[in-house]
């Protein structure tokens, strides 16, 4: 009976749509889930890689006792590097593939736009990318640094150091402003100096008269909350101005290894990135994470802290599902909260608030791209959406 | 205001200036005297960094030798074919020729991406560029003049005069100039009118590979890096006259110190926005650019 | 294709569309809404481009005007009485700005989706237009404007929320937007928009307005010494281009819950134009089928294949300019063939005009 | 004395220092018929387009019914009822015969005007009198674009005169006319002169002595001499303009 209804649709459809594939029966021992990353576009660039790492965990669990008995089945959604197309596939894998949850999503404007998508249809986000607070939705486990997780360790070990006269950079964009505005604040509350701001377009790749604003400004240190590949352009002319490591340190939060590979290591020589995963951390399971990617990607392939989020929230989802002994997704995000692993960031728990207790680092770029760590908070530090100083009386419901 | 800051952002316009030159030059044949309308030459200066990546992987150091020939030649070619296999069937119909175009972008985008990979790669600027001339004394102690965007103004001011050149005193310009003024007389006395529009569109990629080196020493090396460009180069056309050389090289200072103004009043984010606006109200006051080129005979419709 | 093949394949096409809640599933039928929703932006194109040829590069400013004007109401509605909307409160933002407090009105906002596109596109026809810039030159600065539209929106996020677009909608006239059976709904009032949509430009086009539109489009200059003045009829044909935008524009914001000041770009602006290209530029049918079918075909195509994806857009686009220069329309329909050899010729006429 | 319909004052049209019309003055009565004759690159087409507004002079005065309308936007001289037949012809390649007539015709110019479906009765006789008048009444539902160069020159005089115009320009309207084309426009010109004044420009000596009217002949940019065409043959000086370089017949549009 279904599949004629199901063939006459076709029949109709076909004149308007191209035909529109009807939902293929799922098997009894698969459960599906999404990865809505960008693979085309702009934004490609780093969301690939991160949905190789999600990918990597389901091969790995698949290639164990799977989930609950069952083996997963990854649907994987191009989101193109464009918002709506995010919302318009996050759709798609709730309403037509009905996967059990979806791992996705980079920039807070691709967040955005699926929220109400997973609210409207009870699905499950992984959103692995540090980020600037101020959203808490039931429907989202939001596994990247919180702003007090990245921005304000950074800015106290920059203090603790002497550097008291900041200057902020950043893409003209969500989540430099609010990391900024937060960052002001506590500048403020520590006795430094804010000793300018300013913005470039996104994609910007023009930065001398930033360079001159800075020369100018005469900061001890710059925060650089730059996107992508502005930051090539950034440290081309900074260095092609004459500064370096030595003269001007600079701490980024958006350069990780695979970044510093694209700027060229030469040109970050002794900066600093704080995040809460580098590829060089010693632990176990990044150990055999790092192995395992590079044995499936490539032998030099850079490890991030996104792709190592987007890993770890794979195993979070198992752990989640096996604690609830359901695959339904509010049931998950009900388990999820206290559960608590060894993961290749060392050791995390999920808060209440669907984001993770965990430790944060700050590196130093050397040779090959990558971050020794010279600093790291004493522990783990408990997530907190709603940073105080900037937005006081704000909680999650 | 501080006469450092001050100097720096006059520098800033004039840098500013040279690279909006040089991703402009390669349009302002293709488009100034071709009409053809290539979204595709963004694409021309990426494959430029490209060849710059791959001079430097094989040269080491000494690369840019390398990558200048290499980027000139290489994008030429692909000039030439694309012309050859689509641009000639579209002459007369410059919108088309941008929707196609377009379509040719995104297809050289792709493949780069499946080339290099969707990460941009690293091009360093090699060690006689990366430092910088500096004042020492005097009110202006500590400005800085680096060595990688005096070599782009330098290169900007050399291709315009290249270009100024062969366009105005060579054999070759006169045929070209003799072709953009009556294509059908200039085929009648001997001109293969055909050749020469592959020529000068090749011409006109070149000059963009030859910018992607020039870009790559400043600026990321990646499958979308020419999006960021194409806006701004083809208002530097438009700004400047269509078909007129001279006025792509002032326009690209009126826009290059406008926007260091700008950008020294406000922000570099309110800067872009306030200089396309002023583009479009500067063509208000002058609809046809700086330098018009006039003609009489074939106003008629 | 004779005439009353093609009335029966439009008619056939339309009765789908009418019945498709019927038997399409939920994910299909919220791409569909949303396609059919962008494809009232394709009849501003056709009218603008196919018939008026001025191709703007620009059309997601009017696009984003109208979603704005309806995402500002929208998000009013979902903030609690006397507080401020979120992101506004996450950039320090005190009080709402001035520009924001009249959207509070349901039916000012309505308004403002119909005014401001059209007036902001009657405004950029008229400095334009009024100096005689025309061909690529309009192309050029179109694109620029929305460059320069998008580079503002994303700077200025304490009033317009950034990049993050303005988002989070729960209300509209009372109606939830995330009950059960909004989705159908919702399609079935787009449907009907876009059939009023396209029916009043059909008419529009019929009557002398039509004429004069096509007539300026081939021949500026004998209008012109007719006694008519050219620009004031591009300008109004411009400003219903506008206007049909901002109206695809607000019901695109509908659908998808957001609008963000990616959704409106210069890539967002070209796809638009080379679909309608793709369909047949001057016809209504032609131009909405080809934004219809395209966007459909990129959203089956690229989940199937993103890498490839991107050489078949561009292929097609290089192949439809270089085989079907009037769309698959033009294919279809042998009156407007006929239409193409007069304009390829005034194009030619345009080139050496200028070199 | 006859009442002047126009009068162009000194007038100096310069493209880039080249000055293709030089302090240039002409009256034409109302009613009259004129022809306008003299070698390529006399200022012919330069001193309708001046007329017309297309170009503007840099010193002088057009004036049309004693008001000048040297600094009017065009299509305000066209609605005065100026209209001119270009020398390619100027018909609406997407539009029908019959639309390009109505076009023409049609009174008010104006946008607002312009949103009406069908035609008025009275416009529609007008649009049936000038397809006979033109012999395009077979081809009233084709597209412009098909017709013949021929057709097309008949129906843009058509559609000159549809506009009804007070003052017609008509520049070349013979180009690539058959002899019997040519003798059936000349009558129809003549027919027109008196309830218009008609202003022709012609290459063609056979055309202009079938029009028999008072000629002006430009030079350089000047007039050269007024008169008759008998005259004008016996004139020595004229003679020369046009024999000291060969006669061209009309060239080909760029």
């Amino acid at each position: 009976m279904k599949k004629d209804i199901h063939a006459r649709k076709r029949h109709l459809t076909l004149l308007l749509t191209l035909g529109v594939l009807g939902g293929a029966a799922l098997a009894q021992d698969t459960i599906k889930v999404g990865i809505l990353h960008s693979l085309t576009g702009t934004m490609s660039i780093s969301e690939i890689t991160v949905a190789n790492a999600a990918q990597l965990a389901v091969d790995e669990i698949n290639a164990g006792s799977g989930v609950m008995g069952k083996k997963i089945m990854v649907v994987k959604e191009d989101g193109a590097s464009d918002w709506p197309t995010f919302a318009t596939k996050a759709e798609k894998l709730l309403t037509q593939d009905k996967v059990a949850a979806v791992f996705g999503g980079w920039t807070s404007a691709s967040r955005k736009s699926m929220l109400p998508v997973f609210e409207k249809n009870g699905g499950l986000l992984f959103y692995p990318v540090q980020f600037e607070g101020n959203e808490c939705s039931p429907n989202i486990v939001y596994t990247g640094a919180q702003p007090n997780q990245q921005a304000l360790p950074a800015l106290d070990w920059a203090m603790g150091k002497g550097y008291k006269t900041i200057f902020l950079l950043g893409s003209d964009y969500v989540y430099p402003r609010t990391a900024n505005l937060i960052l002001k604040k506590h500048i403020t509350d520590m006795k430094g100096t804010l000793a300018g701001e300013e913005y470039v377009p996104l994609g910007g790749t023009e930065f001398s008269s930033v360079i001159n604003k800075i020369k100018a400004a005469k900061p001890d240190v710059i925060i650089n909350t730059l996107n992508g590949d502005s930051n090539v352009s950034f440290f081309k002319q900074y260095q092609a101005a004459g500064y370096s490591a030595k003269t001007l340190p600079v701490i980024s939060f958006s350069i990780a290894e695979q970044e510093a590979q694209s700027i060229g290591p030469a040109l970050l020589t002794g900066q600093y990135a704080t995040w809460n995963y580098f590829q060089s951390l010693p632990n176990a399971a990044n150990k055999k994470f790092v192995a395992a990617y590079q044995k499936k990607y490539g032998k030099n392939t850079a490890i991030t802290d996104p792709m190592a989020h987007a890993y770890m929230d794979v195993y979070l989802w198992k752990a989640a599902v096996e604690k609830a002994k359901s695959f339904d997704p509010m049931a998950v995000r009900k388990a999820i909260v206290g559960i608590s692993m060894d993961s290749p960031l060392g050791k995390i728990t999920v808060d209440a608030n669907g984001s993770l207790t965990q430790a944060v680092y700050t590196g130093m770029s050397g040779a090959g791209g990558q971050f020794k760590v010279i600093s790291q908070s004493k522990g783990v530090v408990a997530p907190q959406p709603y940073d105080k100083l900037a937005f006081p009386g704000k909680t999650c419901p | 205001m501080d006469p450092v800051f001050l100097s720096g952002q006059l520098f800033t316009g004039l840098s500013v200036a040279s690279l909006l030159l040089l991703t402009a030059l390669g349009l302002a044949l293709s488009f100034g005297l071709m009409r053809v309308i290539n979204m595709a030459h963004g694409e021309f200066l990426m494959i430029g960094g490209y060849l710059t990546f791959i001079a430097a992987k094989l040269m080491g150091p000494g690369f840019l030798w390398l990558a200048f020939p290499l980027a000139f030649v290489g994008t030429a070619l692909l000039g030439a074919l694309l012309e050859f296999t689509v641009i000639r069937r579209l002459y007369g119909r410059p919108l088309d020729t941008l929707l196609a175009t377009w379509g040719i972008s995104l297809i050289l985008q792709q493949a780069a991406r499946q080339i290099f990979g969707s990460t941009g790669v690293p091009v360093t600027a090699p060690a006689w560029l990366s430092g910088a001339v500096v004042v020492h004394g005097g009110v202006l102690d500590g400005l800085t003049f680096p060595h990688v965007r005096l070599f782009v103004i330098v290169l900007s001011a050399l291709v315009l005069g290249g270009m100024w050149w062969l366009l105005n005193r060579s054999p070759f310009g006169m045929h070209v100039r003799a072709v953009n003024q009556n294509r059908e007389v200039a085929a009648s006395l001997g001109v293969n009118t055909r050749r020469l529009d592959m020529l000068v569109f090749a011409l006109g990629a070149g000059i963009a590979g030859v910018a992607g080196v020039g870009l790559a020493l400043l600026s990321p090396v990646n499958p979308t890096v020419g999006a960021a460009y194409i806006v701004n180069a083809f208002l530097v056309v438009v700004v400047g006259g269509v078909g007129s050389v001279l006025g792509a090289g002032a326009a690209a200072l009126l826009l290059g110190f406008t926007t260091a103004l700008a950008e020294g009043l406000t922000s570099s984010s309110l800067a872009q926005s306030i200089m396309l606006i002023l583009v479009v109200v500067f063509l208000q006051w002058k609809p046809k650019g700086l330098f018009p080129t006039q003609s009489r005979a074939l106003e008629e419709t | 294709m004779n005439r009353s093949a093609q009335t029966v394949l439009i008619g056939v096409a339309a009765l789908a569309l009418i019945f498709a809640p019927l038997y399409l599933g939920a994910y299909s039928l919220t791409l569909l809404g949303r396609v059919l929703a962008l494809s009232i932006a394709a009849i501003g194109i056709c009218v603008v481009w196919g018939r008026g040829g001025i191709l703007s590069l620009g059309q997601g400013l009017f696009f984003g005007l109208g979603g704005y004007a309806l995402a500002m109401h929208l998000k009013l509605m979902a903030t609690a009485k006397g507080e401020l909307p979120d992101f506004m409160v996450y950039n320090g933002v005190e009080a709402l700005p001035w520009f924001w407090k009249p959207f509070v009105s349901a039916p000012f906002a309505l308004l403002m989706v119909l005014i401001l596109p059209a007036a902001a596109a009657g405004l950029i026809a008229w400095l334009m237009f009024r100096r005689r810039i025309t061909g690529v030159y309009v192309s050029i600065i179109t694109q620029a404007l929305v460059l320069a539209f998008v580079t503002w929106l994303n700077g200025s996020q304490g009033l317009t929320s950034g990049t993050n677009g303005i988002t989070d909608f729960q209300m509209f006239l009372g109606i939830n937007l995330r009950g059960e059976s909004v989705a159908r709904g919702l399609y079935w009032v787009t449907l009907l928009i876009l059939g009023l949509c396209l029916a009043a430009t059909a008419l529009l086009l019929r009557t002398h307005f039509g004429a004069i539109l096509t007539a300026i489009k081939d021949n500026e200059n004998r209008v012109r010494f007719l006694g008519y003045n050219p620009a004031a009829y591009k300008i109004a044909a411009f400003a219903l281009g506008g206007l049909l935008s901002g109206v695809s524009g607000a019901l695109y914001t509908l659908h998808l819950g957001t609008i963000s000041p990616a959704m409106i770009g210069v890539t967002f602006s070209i796809e638009l134009v080379v679909w309608v290209a793709l369909g047949g530029r001057s016809s209504l049918i032609g131009a909405v089928g080809g934004l219809i079918l395209g966007n459909l075909a990129k959203d089956k195509i690229s989940s199937a294949a993103p890498d490839a994806w991107l050489y078949v857009m561009g292929g097609l686009f290089v192949l439809v300019v270089l085989v079907l220069p009037q769309g698959v329309a033009g294919l279809l329909n042998h009156r407007r063939v006929r239409r193409t050899v007069p304009s390829v010729r005034r194009e030619v006429k345009e080139v050496t005009d200028i070199a | 004395m006859p009442e002047m319909l126009l009068d162009v004052q000194g007038v100096t049209v310069s493209f880039d220092g080249f000055k293709a019309i030089q302090n240039l003055s002409l009256t034409v009565e109302k009613g009259s018929l004129r022809v306008l004759i003299g070698p390529n690159g006399a200022g012919k087409s330069t001193l309708l387009d001046t007329i017309i507004g297309k170009v503007r002079p840099v010193s002088g005065d057009v004036r049309y019914l004693g008001q000048s309308i040297t600094r009017l936007p065009e299509y305000k001289i066209a609605t005065l009822g100026i209209c001119r037949k270009f020398q390619a012809p100027g018909v609406l390649d997407g539009l029908s015969v019959r639309e390009n007539l109505l076009v023409a015709c049609k009174r008010g110019k104006g946008v607002l005007a312009s949103f009406k479906l069908g035609a008025a009765a009275s416009e529609r006789a007008r649009v049936d009198e000038l397809l006979s008048l033109t012999g395009l009444q077979g081809k009233a539902g084709m597209l412009a674009a098909l017709l013949a160069h021929g057709e097309k020159q008949w129906l843009e005089i058509g559609m000159v005169v549809a506009a009804d115009p007070q003052l017609l320009l008509l520049d070349e309207p013979t180009a690539g006319m058959t002899a019997q084309e040519t003798a059936q426009t000349a009558e129809l010109i003549r027919a027109l002169a008196g309830k218009h004044t008609v202003l022709v420009i012609d290459h063609d000596m056979a055309f202009v002595e079938l029009l028999d009217a008072p000629i002006t002949v430009l030079h350089q940019g000047q007039v050269f001499r007024e008169g008759d065409l008998a005259t004008l043959r016996a004139d020595a000086d004229v003679m020369e303009i046009y024999l000291g370089r060969p006669k061209e017949t009309p060239h080909a549009q760029a």
